[in-house]
């Protein structure tokens, strides 16, 4: 039988990953900008969350929300400069903002340099991770089903059209960066106080695109999406393992399968919700009510 | 008085001239058409109004303010918006979704409140702002369908609409900001007689409904000279005449240029 | 057919992830886990661990196994990266049961896996970790942590002692990765030592894991003129680095750690790295080295890396830990297993109680020569 | 002041690399306006293909080296046809080719490792190790050889697109590719012959790099560097690829020189944001407005 221990363990990291991954959703599938610098955002989070607690004794979910806002900091520094590149100007600026992150972490001896921090608190439990995962849900979908989120998706859709009708896109770009570098920096923290562990090679550029094909797999527009595809993505290696050196190719594989043959992703950027799911049952029981009937 | 004066406006790109010292006005609550053969500035000009293109020279006073070095949001938040050529709807959303998006010009409520307001019990959330403006933002919604008729096909994605109603789709997303100038960029292309007919009706009604002025470019002559109170002739990127229909249809130097540059749209 | 679709795949990603655990636990075989990087950069190494591991237990069951059993190997693949080997470990000990851990390849695997190992009471013995704080964090041992490589203090005290004590060499320039935290490491040391002796740093330059130019750096080194070069890095870059130097007229003798050898070195670099001096775990020519460096290639084509050596002393280590407990206890495994002394094929180890790490081991000094592994002799740092 | 000229060639030298791989992958950007990520891929498998081809089928390098330049064109149509080509129909938006370039990057690399394995192969030598000396100045012959190769090939391709008529195709695509359509031309052949050029570039790109550096999986990495390159000059500007790319690399040289090694890419980012501040659009790209 599958053990409840490794399971656990899968569930926590899913539901650590899917911090940034939503951070990421929101702003590659809302508001359609690509970022390949996203485990730097996590990076900062995560060291920041660590120098907290380590150095200034802040509990846990301060550090942690500390570590989310300095994150969001830096990608309005990061933002105000680089928003207002076009496509892969912009890719190549976050791509480049992460690895320098990467680059400055290893340097910096007080924080362990590149042989990274060990000995952080295990802090994060499953449920912490729970609920804050339903946290930050919850408050994505508020804001994606309010006139800024709305807003946002305009600005992906047709950004001259946006302007035209009175949105600030650059407003908007900021927004959500800025929200999806704090996802991601509460991500970095969490990921930091499950391993005990922190080291710049954990946020390598290989992490940020595997964030990004999370998004792109559970389908642009769609947190339901996002939320499927990484608990079936961080899965998936799991479920791969023991195909040792074969797993990543099967990976690309996969990548580039689902582009071809399924681009809208898993959700096709619809939403599973609560009246979805009422209403599908409802039709079930009337259904089965009727067939009763005869 | 004037809604718009555009006072000596001048665009290059590059070493092209593509509006050479541009002016006329556009009188509060009139319909004005802007016209002129293919490639005589137009389009530009609606560009440097709302804001999308940065002027080279000239002025831009719309309801007193000078308004030539705004960015575009601001100028539509003035008051100022447009359709497009080459039609830019949200392509990806429903009829209503586009709508709706466009609508945000009248709610202000905050990204905090909607976070905190969005997933509440009704009972609370029904005395914030929040849940007040979305459902204002609904009705308002509602109300732009019915008048542009496109209740119907509101669940439609945008995309697969039929080319006139993405025309209308446009002037109602438009509406939404409750404009008090309105450019439309040829809203009649690629519509048959009674199409155009139909739209020419529509116009005069909006601009009487929503109370504002229409700043109109358009090739079907019948649908300008029916409705337009004035019309401007642009030729290469230069003013070449200004006045009623009747004074544009007998000067013999927009004749010229239209049948000269041999386009006689 | 979309949904239905996506349904099918869903199921098939179900099923497969309990698939894997439907074996039926066999009364006579146990299992010993293995992790380390099958996948990525760092692959050239995990692959031959883990071959290493495969033969070393295929040859213990073909001789009657171990108190009795048979022993299966489970080997995962981590890509070097720590939340990986986390994964895996987790898995290794809850739903493969292994009695015990080989691996992985790199500290930062080795630290973040410490935490679950106590908690399912498995120990692990890790091949090349070299970061001090594998085994002890703040003074204190990690109970279920081992090793069976010597430490980055260690061999960069040694590399040091040696080119000022032994070879007499006052300047030395050190072009080190600055993403890497075992070549960071070795430097620290390194320099501290070398300056502690009377020794001078006269050039300290980075690069960054991936690079393959190093020109723009020992350009530098050569205008400081160093007597030394010290390259704590892997083969890969040392064979480029040694090349551009030598290319750029730089003469002086070059020294590296353990993550030189390895039989590429010399196709890769020629002549460039003849003279120079290494510190390892083994002399390759020592008589008792040879039946396994025979086996290996006959078995997979190939010469072993140094990692293939270390391996199979870490199972040596386990299994007779294991016959001592006489148990396949987590616990008991990791009694025995302090104290334990043993003679493997990187000398005699003995791991020490209050450190983990097999203690007094010496290094060997080796010398290329004719592009010839020579060894020189077995030094330890005073 | 020898050791500045002699950086001032290390840095020529590492630009030329650069440059011959931000070529191909500015040309193939200039027509599709996506960065293929894949092309990283090709120029590893371009290097394997050079490899095998000089030690398993001892052909001579001259040989090798176009031939291998074919096979990394036929694969790069390849990966057109499997992984671009079904989204061109579809017209998808640009992220949904660069995941699947990225896609193709993780399957290249690694059915690599899981395939032939993750050694380091070495080159037979062709160039004499000896580098030509010119007082304290040394200059590697690869080095040398590479420059020219890469100025040959690349002065090829700019008269190739500037003075013929299929580059004229070419460039009349890149630029407006439904007019292009319309008035004839055969864009799906010009689409599969950018790659092929692009692919064959990076063939060439492979080999050379693999005789400088040994081949392994992880080759395509250092074509971020390229990428980034590319940004320098102006994405979709073959002149813009040469020149970023050689800046880059004689920045990136100076900063290890004179700055500091440790900090090298720290401050190549920092400049790269400051040229994208100042000239959105890199330094040889045009600044365009959107047309409405």
């Amino acid at each position: 039988m599958l053990s409840w221990y490794y399971l656990k363990g899968i569930i926590m990291l899913a539901g650590i990953y899917l911090l940034p991954v939503l951070g990421l959703s929101l702003l590659t599938g809302f508001t359609g900008l690509f970022s390949f610098g996203h485990a730097g955002f996590m990076a900062i989070g995560g060291y920041t969350t660590a120098f907290m607690m380590m150095k200034l004794e802040v509990p846990f979910i301060p550090a942690i929300l500390m570590g989310g806002l300095f994150a969001a900091f830096f990608s309005f520094i990061i933002g105000k400069l680089t928003l207002k590149l076009k496509g892969d100007y912009f890719c190549i600026a976050t791509l480049g903002f992460g690895e320098a992150i990467r680059l400055l972490l290893d340097n910096i001896q007080y924080f362990g340099g590149a042989r990274g921090w060990p000995g952080l608190p295990l802090k994060t439990t499953l449920i912490t991770v729970i609920i804050i995962d339903i946290i930050a849900v919850i408050l994505l979908r508020n804001i994606i089903r309010s006139r800024h989120g709305r807003n946002m998706i305009a600005v992906r859709e047709e950004e001259l059209a946006s302007s035209i009708i009175g949105i600030d896109t650059f407003k908007y770009k900021m927004i959500s960066l800025v929200i999806s570098a704090f996802y991601a920096g509460v991500g970095g923290g969490l990921l930091g106080t499950y391993l005990g562990f922190l080291q710049p090679k954990i946020f390598s550029l290989t992490r940020s695109t595997e964030l990004t094909i999370i998004v792109i797999f559970g389908g642009l527009g769609s947190l339901t999406g996002s939320v499927v595809g990484t608990i079936l993505l961080i899965a998936l290696p799991e479920i791969l393992r023991s195909f040792a050196n074969w797993r990543l190719v099967v990976y690309g594989v996969i990548v580039v399968f689902i582009m071809i043959a399924r681009p809208e992703g898993l959700m096709g950027g619809k939403e599973l919700s609560f009246d979805v799911l009422r209403n599908l049952f409802r039709k079930r029981v009337k259904e089965a009510k009727a067939e009763g009937g005869k | 008085m004037n809604i718009l004066q555009v006072n000596g406006l001048t665009k290059q790109f590059g070493g092209l001239t593509a509006v050479n010292d541009v002016t006329f006005d556009v009188e509060r609550g009139s319909i004005t058409g802007l016209i002129g053969p293919n490639g005589a500035g137009k389009t530009t000009i609606f560009n440097l109004v709302t804001g999308v293109y940065k002027v080279t020279g000239g002025k831009i006073v719309f309801d007193g303010k000078e308004i030539q070095n705004e960015e575009a949001f601001k100028i539509a938040n003035m008051g100022i918006t447009r359709t497009f050529q080459n039609i830019r709807l949200f392509k990806r959303l429903t009829v209503y979704e586009n709508v709706l998006t466009a609508c945000q010009y009248n709610a202000n409520y905050s990204l905090f409140e909607a976070m905190v307001f969005g997933l509440v019990p009704k009972k609370i959330k029904r005395n914030s702002r929040f849940y007040r403006e979305e459902k204002l933002l609904k009705e308002q919604a509602e109300e732009l369908m019915e008048i542009l008729g496109l209740q119907d096909r509101r669940n439609f994605i945008a995309n697969n609409l039929p080319y006139g109603f993405q025309r209308r789709l446009e002037i109602a997303r438009a509406l939404a900001l409750r404009p008090k100038l309105l450019l439309l960029d040829e809203p009649a292309a690629g519509m048959n007689p009674e199409e155009t007919e139909k739209l020419t009706e529509l116009i005069a009604f909006i601009r009487d409904k929503f109370d504002l002025s229409v700043l109109l470019i358009e090739h079907h002559m019948d649908l300008v000279m029916e409705i337009c109170d004035k019309i401007v002739v642009l030729n290469f990127g230069c003013k070449l005449a200004e006045g009623t229909p009747k004074e544009i249809q007998q000067n013999p130097e927009v004749q010229k240029a239209y049948l000269g540059g041999g386009n006689n749209a | 057919m979309k949904k239905f679709l996506s349904l099918l795949v869903v199921f098939a990603l179900v099923i497969s992830l309990f698939s894997g655990c439907a074996k039926k636990e066999a009364g006579d075989v146990i299992k010993v886990g293995w992790i380390g990087p099958l996948s990525g950069d760092q692959a050239v190494w995990g692959q031959c661990e883990s071959n290493a591991v495969k033969m070393f237990f295929e040859e213990l069951n073909n001789n009657g196994g171990l108190l009795g059993k048979k022993v299966e190997v489970v080997a995962y693949d981590t890509r070097g990266d720590g939340t990986e080997a986390v994964n895996a470990v987790r898995r290794l000990t809850s739903q493969d049961k292994v009695i015990a851990i080989i691996g992985p390849n790199s500290s930062g695997q080795a630290i973040p896996i410490s935490s679950i190992l106590e908690e399912m009471k498995v120990p692990d013995i890790a091949t090349v970790a070299t970061n001090p704080k594998v085994t002890v964090v703040d003074g204190k041992v990690k109970p279920f942590n081992f090793r069976i490589c010597f430490i980055d203090p260690y061999q960069g005290a040694v590399a040091a002692g040696y080119a000022i004590d032994v070879l007499g060499f006052k300047k030395a320039a050190i072009l080190y990765d600055i993403g890497d935290d075992y070549s960071q490491g070795l430097t620290q040391y390194f320099e501290e030592t070398f300056t502690k002796k009377g020794g001078q740093v006269v050039a300290k330059e980075g690069f960054k894991t991936g690079d393959v130019d190093f020109r723009p750096q020992l350009t530098k080194i050569k205008a400081a003129n160093p007597d030394i070069i010290f390259m704590p890095y892997y083969y890969k870059e040392v064979a480029l680095s040694a090349k551009q130097a030598r290319e750029l007229g730089i003469t002086a003798t070059l020294m590296g750690g353990d993550g030189w050898p390895s039989e590429q070195l010399m196709t890769m670099a020629g002549d460039a790295v003849e003279g120079s001096y290494i510190i390892n775990h083994l002399d390759f020519d020592d008589p008792e080295v040879q039946p396994f460096r025979n086996k290996y290639k006959q078995k997979f084509g190939k010469d072993s890396e140094i990692n293939g050596y270390l391996a199979t002393d870490a199972c040596t280590l386990l299994v007779e830990a294991i016959k001592k407990a006489n148990s396949f206890e987590g616990e008991k495994i990791k009694e025995a297993l302090e104290g334990i002394e043993i003679k493997g094929i990187t000398g005699n180890i003995k791991i020490g109680k209050d450190t983990h790490n097999p203690e007094n081991k010496e290094a060997a000094i080796i010398k290329i020569e004719n592009g010839k592994y020579k060894f020189v002799e077995k030094y330890a740092v005073k | 002041m020898s050791g500045f000229i002699q950086q001032i060639i290390n840095g020529l030298s590492i630009g030329s690399v650069y440059a011959l791989m931000a070529v191909g992958y500015s040309l193939v950007y200039s027509i599709m306006n996506f960065s293929n990520f894949a092309h990283g891929g090709i120029i590893m498998f371009g290097a394997y293909f050079g490899f095998f081809f000089m030690t398993l089928y001892k052909f001579p390098f001259s040989v090798a080296f176009i031939a291998s330049g074919i096979c990394a064109a036929l694969m790069a149509i390849l990966v057109e046809r499997v992984a671009y080509k079904p989204l061109r129909d579809r017209r998808a938006p640009f992220l949904y080719f660069i995941i699947s370039a990225m896609g193709v990057s993780i399957f290249l690399e690694n059915i690599i490792i899981a395939t032939i394995g993750p050694t380091f192969r070495t080159y037979p030598e062709v160039f004499s190790a000896q580098p030509i000396k010119i007082g304290n100045l040394a200059i590697g012959r690869i080095d040398l050889t590479m420059f020219i190769i890469s100025a040959v090939f690349l002065v090829l391709l700019i008269y190739l697109i500037d003075h013929t008529k299929i580059g004229k195709a070419i460039q009349a695509t890149s630029f407006n590719m439904k007019a292009s359509a319309l008035m004839g031309i055969n864009t799906d052949f010009i689409i599969l012959l950018v790659f092929g050029l692009g692919g064959f570039l990076a063939g060439l790109a492979g080999v050379l790099f693999g005789m400088k550096y040994t081949v392994y999986p992880q080759i395509g990495n250092i074509t971020l560097k390229s990428f980034i390159a590319a940004v320098f000059g102006g994405l979709g500007s073959l002149q813009g690829a040469v020149i970023g790319s050689v800046l880059l690399g004689i920045i990136e040289t100076i900063t290890s020189g004179y700055i500091s090694s440790q900090y090298r890419d720290l401050i190549a980012f920092v400049l790269l944001i400051f040229i994208l501040v100042v000239r959105p659009m890199g330094l040889m790209g045009k600044v365009t407005e959107d047309k409405a």
